[in-house]
């Protein structure tokens, strides 16, 4: 399906243009980049850049958390449909299920009689996420391809409509006053307000960074190498001895549990919650950032969350047209960029760079990787 | 180990993957720099290959009891018999070969051992214990491994991650264990892209051990395929039409590997439909027809074996 | 006087069943949910050939409908009729004006199905995007549509226009058939057979098959994979066209810019549950979910319609991984 | 055998309207006094005040914000038309009509230090998300159609509410069901919104034994035989349909077309031209409740908005329009702070074309006034006041 | 005139360079045999040739017109026709629909001859008569291989492309193939230019034959040519 490109026409894609210039700084350099690019993302909400800004529409702050929140749920979704493959188009369940979660543990609209601290909340609800994960992998990860796909979205609408219909969850009625972590300024004033992105912003920017380690220590694991190869062929991986069914559903339930904390974490911030915003629209777009940035490409998926949540922000000022741009936008990427903004095989090809290294008998260390890439870079050079 | 050159990477000026991976082969490919070692460096380089490439697993038995069982296996597609009660055995150490006209029932036999199919009737009994009720990546962690007729690689995957998966099979690293980095997981890490990196070697194409397999010729892929087979540590290695898309170079090639693979101390089952390597490779034959077995017995005897004669070879193999 | 009486989930009363009203409603209920199955189906058949052929889940497809409906509502305004009335007709007017809208809704929506592949797909498929990207793009196209016509044409729906008003045809045990009721299940038949010959009879029907299961190899046939891409478009469009002016019969006020969204859904789901892919097998669904969602709706109370539609899919996966009618070929061979 | 013969003996339920005088119509005369966004033209304000609109314009329900969007708009361009000592901004904020979505927006507007009134937010829901942030801020919100009670019972400083509330009008659409109308037997349906439910509930409790049936829809359904199915069976005299119009007009249409003849009352969501046109000949003689007085009667409003955009004023447009010139006349004063609008409005006395504006405490109006129409000739009626 | 001509044809797969400075001549009539070791480029040249893959370089000429840039399926109906490289048969269409797909450019589906073409595929794979209602993804490898084959024979093409015919059949059905190789290019005169692995019986038919090494063609001649030099019987007839 693909047409020819004349060898000299052909452009490097931008992906492996920054990988490879990624891949060729020294461990210092990549610090050197590495520390400061933290820097300006932590800094963002407080420089306010002025083309960059959403601002007078929306405010800067909050549409910085709300893209850090779905880049989250980005990195979540990414585990699933990214690496090992399941298109799941409701994973705005397992947000819905993480929010809450939360609510219910901590507002005063909720029928339970005490109210928990935020804190308490957000590892309960990744685990009760964790395990709604397992409880709607385990009877449809036999399903292939896109049957998984209609019936995760199902389970994503079962999801919104049993918090609409049952009287304890309070349909559109919602929960009110879901607190956020309890911190305090000198002067008494709560920190984490909803009206004040930007604690929030860096509360999530931490966790994603967090996640982001966690996650890729799986990705350059058995694990992910399971995953992929459930990806590439399922049958074919289980027939080299993977169990595939299992991995499946650690790739849900680890997804799942990433969404629930940015729903826990978002259900905090907002302060209120109820069915609403919980649909397929949302859930679809949840997927949109994953492709726009690169399915299976973590730093790509950031890219892309924060593109869904920020294309319509920006363009607030001309509210009508916004989704309209919006529509546009996105047909326009996924032409010009169709493997997303970053491709997606940074992760595999470290292995091939370790294993290649040692395979011509130089490169002995394994466990850094930077050490190799620097390394590799020499024989390039 | 051939006679011919395989493609070298003169012919590959600039590899995308290669390059995105920083790693630009050294010039002239693996094999120059191979040559352009030092003789300690190349003897040091080997031995690591070789202690890789060898199996953990000790053999604790001789050659010679049964490892392998089928007893009256059946296999229907709804009318359609495409096992009829087949029962054979392999023994340790042995190479059998599976032979018969197309779809005599070849394939399907392997689909059933291997888990694929669940057997209408019959058993399978890997060292006396019965697969019937086992899954299928179950079976392949009790000892058998296959190739695919229809190569079935992880196209996305480089040809070492390809391997890689097959080697996890023996790991036990789970997502606890590498979420946290346990030193377990580096162990198995580090093991497993060695052997896997030997194990290419050992078949050839260690070379394009960071092209995706999606891209390689055909020939390649076959190769990979047993690699990656090989990767799991099976006690029963089966192959399925290994030479198919061989030249009959590349063909001798493949009997000596598949020789070595026995030398190493595994047991090979193989379907083929090329005589030369039958002959030169099977220590004995089973003949399928119209899913039933008509022979078994020693090449030099189905060679001449009337009913075989009749229901498959034809005209005498004038390939040779 | 009949209220909710029993209740599931112990004592809270969270669900109540209400039995004796699915008895009672049971032939009601299967009349309306066959003929409004009947849109789910034909819509349903439009996500089935496209998802046959291209595996894409073609989530424009709602807004393709939605073009439908608009298209034959503004013939029914442009041919005189006035909004918020019944126009009185005689047959032969009916039959004309009905006719006429079906087949200008039905070049609105298959014309506008083939431009979205144009603008849309192909590009991608030139660039060889992989097909997650294909389905983005969809949504993309989704919301650009609904937005043009939420700013050209406003937030509400558009008054309703009424050609015919459902009266009984006939009863079947004691419940009320209508005329609009047969008509729309006698097209959605018609349709489907004449949509499944085209498929199934047809050389560029094979063509079709051909393609959605290698379109390499099929090129190599001689067959020309652009063109039979556009023409799964084009059969998918028409055929939501048709089932927009259905739609715009049962549903006067139906000419709504997201008015798509919520049945589009739906005739997906319905398309799934007969074996994506499978054209008797979008029929079947689309009955089938009408149907059970009615009897759900009298058992567990109106706001369990979509769960109940939604459980029913995975019920039946469960028990059918492929659908109902689903290919149960086995898969790929090792 | 389903519809108008069906059903049997009981309670007459053949021939309900037989039990009850036909409602008719009390005499009205629009208010002479009302507040209008023009004023006296002799405004003067200081420094360059902006009024927002907060709510939804693209997104879900659009529409509903849409028509108190444009209304509010209007009013600030009448009002600069008349007032050339008096230029007032005029600024929108898009919510996407969802709590989830609310909150940038509305913060966006809070720093905004131009922005010295609201007029939002239109839903019930976005409302509640955003309201801490609003008091915290200092920020006047009125609200022209956010009716659901409990807003104004959480201590929120901002929160003005520019017409009755749902548990205002609950009671007195029960009244109107059984007493005007007579009905002994009545079907609630609900839809699944915060407002629908709110009502329903307390048009419920108010019916007390005469809830026969109840049945719940979803926002955005379009095809209703499974809860018709449900009324033809109960057999009512009456139903309440409490919802918004883009389901109630469908709704009315099926309801008739089925053969059910029972009187259908519907509230304000519902109360709209656009019902009457989408549900055509069904919507004839359909009663409604409102906690407004009537909008529709002001032919000077209905033209401007219809010149200035093309279309008739929808749902809350007349609410809207009026909450406008509640801060407006605080503008017109030279108020040029957050703090002092908000005093304003606390203590602001006027009549507006709906209503009299002067609220209590909690922000809720002291007069609300819940009235009757009925559809009659495909437009929308008066009837009277329901006490 | 030559029927096919490649003139310096270069394929490239992303950056890979497959082929480079190919030139093949096929004449009207005649078999030609294309051998080389694993990854050599054959299959990219029939891909070249059949238009599935676009030349980066070079021209194609086939029947004196330049078809470079011509679409793969309007090829088909110029009379090239390819079995190509792992069988590609519909998984879902029965052994009968997937030979009649063979046939889809053909404007005489209702005519004897093409009765006649079918009858003389399922004579030649009786196995495939058995089957004819089975769908393709269920056929075993061989099986699938004759109706790759079949199919091609049902376009009654001008120039058949045989991409590894032998492969993954059985040796009585090897022979059997290349006597109907053989039988279609004297009897109907179809050109062919044919891949196989099976170099010794591929060089003994074939008029003439190209070596391909790396992407390049090594070595031309006739059959007979081929087979007797010792550097190709050495490298690929594996005769040591
Ligand atoms: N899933 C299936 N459904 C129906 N028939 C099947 C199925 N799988 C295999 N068969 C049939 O069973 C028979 C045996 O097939 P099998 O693949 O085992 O043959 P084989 O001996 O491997 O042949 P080959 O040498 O051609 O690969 C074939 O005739 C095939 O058509
Ligand atoms: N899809 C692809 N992407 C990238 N490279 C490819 C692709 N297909 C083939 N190649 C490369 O092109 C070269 C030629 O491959 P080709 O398939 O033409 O060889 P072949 O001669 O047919 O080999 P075989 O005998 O194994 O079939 C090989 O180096 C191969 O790696
Ligand atoms: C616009 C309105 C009809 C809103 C409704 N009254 C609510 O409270 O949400
Ligand atoms: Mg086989
Ligand atoms: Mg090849």
């Amino acid at each position: 399906m693909s047409t020819a490109t004349a060898a000299e026409g052909v452009t490097v894609p931008f992906g492996a243009r920054l990988r490879n210039w990624w891949g060729s700084l020294d461990r210092w350099q990549q610090w050197g980049v590495l520390i400061p690019l933290v820097a300006l993302i932590y800094l963002l909400p407080v420089l306010n850049p002025p083309l960059l800004t959403t601002e007078p529409g929306t405010d800067f702050q909050i549409t910085l958390f709300n893209a850090a929140r779905i880049a989250l749920i980005a990195i979540g979704l990414n585990i699933v449909v990214g690496q090992a493959g399941l298109l799941d188009l409701g994973y705005v369940g397992f947000f819905a299920v993480g929010a809450y979660t939360t609510a219910v543990l901590s507002s005063p609209d909720s029928f339970l009689t005490t109210q928990y601290p935020w804190l308490v909340c957000v590892p309960i609800a990744m685990f009760v996420t964790a395990v709604s994960g397992l409880v709607i992998g385990a009877p449809t990860l036999r399903l292939r391809g896109d049957y998984l796909a209609i019936v995760t979205l199902g389970f994503g609408e079962i999801v919104r409509l049993l918090a609409d219909n049952l009287d304890p969850l309070r349909g559109q009625r919602g929960f009110a006053d879901v607190p956020g972590p309890e911190v305090t300024r000198a002067d008494g004033s709560a920190v984490f307000t909803s009206s004040d992105g930007t604690p929030w912003y860096w509360l999530t920017v931490t966790v994603i960074i967090i996640v982001l380690m966690l996650v890729g220590n799986l990705e350059r694991s058995r694990v992910g190498r399971a995953w992929v190869a459930i990806r590439e062929d399922e049958d074919a991986a289980e027939a080299m001895g993977v169990p595939t069914f299992r991995f499946k559903l650690w790739a849900f339930a680890m997804g799942a549990a990433v969404g629930g904390l940015s729903g826990s974490i978002y259900a905090g911030q907002v302060g209120y919650i109820n069915s609403q915003g919980f649909d397929v629209i949302t859930s679809i777009l949840f997927l949109a950032a994953v492709v726009l940035g690169g399915s299976g490409n973590k730093v790509g998926v950031i890219l892309g969350a924060f593109l869904i949540v920020y294309i319509p922000d920006r363009f607030q000022v001309i509210a009508q047209y916004r989704f309209l741009i919006f529509g546009i936008a996105i047909m326009v990427l996924m032409v010009f960029r169709p493997q997303g903004l970053l491709g997606a095989r940074q992760r595999l090809l470290t292995y091939g760079r370790q294993a290649y290294q040692r395979l011509i008998g130089k490169g002995e260390q394994i466990s850094s990787e930077s050490a190799l890439q620097k390394h590799g870079n020499g024989v390039a050079q | 180990m051939n006679p011919q050159e395989p493609p070298t990477d003169e012919m590959r000026p600039q590899d995308p993957v290669t390059e995105q991976l920083g790693v630009v082969p050294p010039e002239g490919g693996l094999v120059a720099e191979l040559e352009r070692m030092s003789p300690e460096e190349r003897a040091k380089h080997e031995a690591q290959v070789a202690a890789a490439a060898a199996t953990d697993r000790e053999i604790t038995v001789g050659v010679g009891d049964t490892l392998l069982e089928l007893r009256d296996l059946t296999m229907r597609f709804g009318g359609l018999v495409a096992l009829d009660s087949v029962s054979f055995s392999i023994r340790r150490g042995e190479i059998l070969g599976l032979i018969g006209p197309n779809g005599a029932g070849k394939t399907t036999c392997f689909n059933a051992m291997t888990g694929v199919y669940r057997p209408s009737s019959g058993d399978v009994l890997l060292e006396g214990q019965s697969l019937g009720k086992r899954k299928r990546f179950d079976i392949t962690r009790a000892g058998i491994a296959r190739t695919f007729q229809n190569i079935r690689l992880f196209g996305e995957m480089t040809a070492l991650e390809n391997v890689m998966v097959g080697t996890d099979a023996r790991h036990r690293t789970s997502v606890p264990g590498a979420v946290l980095r346990l030193p377990r997981h580096y162990a198995e890490e580090r093991a497993g892209t060695d052997k896997a990196m030997a194990l290419l070697e050992f078949v050839g194409i260690a070379d394009r051990a960071a092209d995706k397999a999606r891209n390689l010729p055909y020939g390649y892929q076959r190769r990979l395929e047993i690699a990656r087979a090989l990767a799991t540590e099976p006690k029963l290695l089966c192959l399925d039409e290994p030479a198919a898309g061989f030249n009959p170079a590349e063909k001798d090639d493949l009997v000596a590997l598949i020789r070595k693979i026995r030398e190493d101390g595994y047991t090979v089952l193989v379907i083929e439909h090329d005589m030369r390597v039958v002959m030169g490779v099977t220590d004995r034959i089973v003949v399928l027809e119209f899913g039933r077995k008509i022979a078994d017995g020693k090449p030099e005897a189905i060679r001449e074996d009337p009913a075989v004669v009749a229901a498959y070879l034809g005209v005498p193999d004038g390939s040779a | 006087m009949i209220t909710h009486v029993t209740s599931v989930l112990a004592q809270d009363g969270l669900i109540d069943f209400n039995f004796e009203l699915l008895v009672d409603r049971f032939w009601a209920n299967t009349i309306d949910g066959l003929s409004y199955g009947s849109i789910y189906a034909l819509v349903a058949i439009g996500y089935t050939l496209v998802y046959g052929v291209l595996k894409l889940i073609n989530f424009a497809h709602s807004e393709i409908f939605v073009i439908g409906i608009f298209a034959a509502y503004f013939t029914f305004l442009g041919l005189g009729f006035a909004p918020g009335e019944t126009a009185d007709l005689g047959l032969a007017a009916l039959i004309g004006s009905l006719l006429l809208a079906g087949v200008v809704a039905m070049v609105a929506s298959g014309g506008a199905a083939v431009l979205l592949e144009r603008v849309a797909y192909r590009p991608l498929r030139k660039r060889g995007a992989p097909r997650l990207v294909f389905l983005i793009t969809a949504i993309g196209a989704s919301f650009a549509i609904q937005q043009l016509f939420l700013i050209f044409l406003g937030g509400n729906a558009q008054p309703s226009i009424r050609l015919l008003r459902p009266t009984e045809a006939f009863e079947v045990f004691g419940a009320r058939v209508t005329n609009i009721q047969i008509m729309t299940v006698v097209a959605a038949i018609v349709l489907m057979v004449i949509a499944e010959t085209f498929v199934n009879r047809t050389r560029l029907g094979r063509g079709v098959r051909a393609v959605s299961q290698d379109p390499d190899t099929a090129t190599l046939m001689g067959v020309n994979r652009e063109r039979i891409f556009m023409l799964t478009f084009l059969l998918g469009g028409v055929l939501a066209g048709a089932a927009a002016l259905f739609y715009l019969m049962t549903i006067p006020a139906a000419a709504i810019y997201n008015g798509g969204f919520l049945l589009g859904i739906k005739a997906f789901t319905a398309a799934v549950l007969g074996g994506i892919g499978n054209l008797r097998g979008a029929l079947l669904g689309g009955l089938l979910l009408g149907v059970v969602e009615n009897y759900g709706q009298s058992f567990f109370g109106g706001e369990w319609r979509d769960v109940i539609a939604f459980v029913l899919l995975i019920v039946v996966l469960m028990f059918r991984p492929t659908g109902i009618l689903g290919e149960s070929l086995e898969r790929a061979r090792a | 055998a389903c519809g108008g013969g069906g059903g049997g003996g009981e309670t007459g339920g053949a021939a309900p309207t037989q039990q009850r005088a036909e409602p008719t119509q009390a005499p009205f005369t629009p208010p002479a006094d009302a507040q209008l966004p023009a004023g006296d033209g002799q405004g003067q304000c200081s420094g360059n005040p902006a009024i927002a609109y907060i709510g939804t314009i693209a997104g879900a329900n659009a529409g509903l914000g849409i028509a108190i969007k444009q209304a509010v708009e209007l009013a600030v361009e009448e009002h600069n038309e008349a007032n050339p000592g008096c230029q007032v901004s005029y600024k929108e904020f898009d919510t996407g009509g969802s709590p989830q979505t609310a909150l940038a927006p509305t913060v966006a507007a809070i720093n905004d230090p131009s922005i010295l009134g609201v007029v939002g937010l239109p839903f019930s829901g976005e409302s509640e998300a955003v309201g801490p942030a609003l008091t915290e801020a200092g920020l006047v919100g009125v609200t022209p159609s956010a009716t659901r009670p409990d807003l104004s019972q959480k201590g929120w400083t901002h929160f003005f509410r520019g017409l009755g509330n749902d548990s205002v009008q609950g009671p007195a659409a029960a009244r109107f069901i059984t007493g005007t109308l007579g009905a002994q037997t009545v079907c609630v349906i609900r839809d699944d919104s915060a407002y629908g439910q709110g009502l329903a509930t307390e048009v419920t409790n108010a019916l007390g034994d005469a809830a026969a049936c109840d049945e719940e829809i979803k926002t955005g359904q379009t095809e209703f035989s499974a809860a018709i199915g449900t009324i033809e069976s109960a057999n009512p005299d009456a139903i309440f349909f409490a919802g918004y119009y883009a389901e109630g007009a469908p709704f009315a249409q099926q309801l008739r077309d089925a053969g059910v003849e029972a009187d259908l009352v519907v509230p304000d969501g519902v109360k709209d031209p656009i019902f009457v046109q989408n549900a055509g000949e069904a919507s004839e003689g359909v009663y409604m409740t409102c906690p407004c007085l009537p909008g529709d009667v002001f032919p000077e409003f209905t033209e401007a908005y219809q010149a200035r955009w093309n279309v008739e004023p929808q749902t809350y447009s007349a609410e809207a329009y009026d909450a406008t010139t509640v801060l407006l006349r605080g503008l017109d004063q030279g108020i040029s702070d957050r703090a002092g609008l908000l005093d304003h409005v606390r203590n602001y006395q006027g009549q507006g074309l709906t209503k009299m504006f002067a609220w209590n405490e909690q922000g809720e109006l002291n007069e609300t006034p819940v009235w009757s129409y009925v559809v009659k000739d495909g437009q929308i009626e008066r009837l009277s006041p329901i006490d | 005139m030559a029927l096919l001509e490649l003139d310096g044809v270069a394929v490239h797969y992303g950056r890979i360079q497959a082929l480079s400075g190919v030139s093949v001549t096929v004449e009207e009539g005649e078999i030609v045999a294309l051998i080389g070791a694993n990854g050599a480029g054959k299959t990219t040249t029939m891909r070249a040739i059949s238009g599935v893959r676009p030349v980066s370089e070079g021209r194609v000429v086939f029947d004196g017109d330049d078809i470079t840039r011509l679409r793969a399926d309007l090829r088909v109906q110029r009379g090239i026709c390819q079995a190509p490289e792992g069988r590609g048969v519909f998984p879902g269409l029965t052994v009968l629909e997937n030979l009649d797909m063979g046939a889809y450019t053909r404007k005489d589906r209702r005519s004897a001859a093409y009765r006649e073409d079918l009858d003389n595929v399922f004579e030649l794979f009786p196995r495939l008569a058995e089957r004819r209602n089975q769908p393709g993804g269920t056929l075993s490898g061989g099986e699938q291989q004759m109706v790759a084959i079949g199919r091609a024979l049902m376009a009654r093409p001008r120039l058949l492309l045989l991409d590894e015919p032998s492969m993954g059949l059985a040796p009585q059905i090897i022979q059997q193939i290349f006597r109907i190789i053989d039988n279609i290019n004297s009897e109907q005169g179809t050109t062919v230019l044919l891949v196989e692995q099976n170099a010794s019986q591929a060089l003994a038919l074939a008029h003439r034959a190209y070596v391909l090494e790396t992407g390049r063609v090594v070595q031309h001649g006739t059959g007979r040519e081929l087979l007797e030099d010792p550097a190709v019987r050495n490298a690929y007839l594996g005769v040591a």
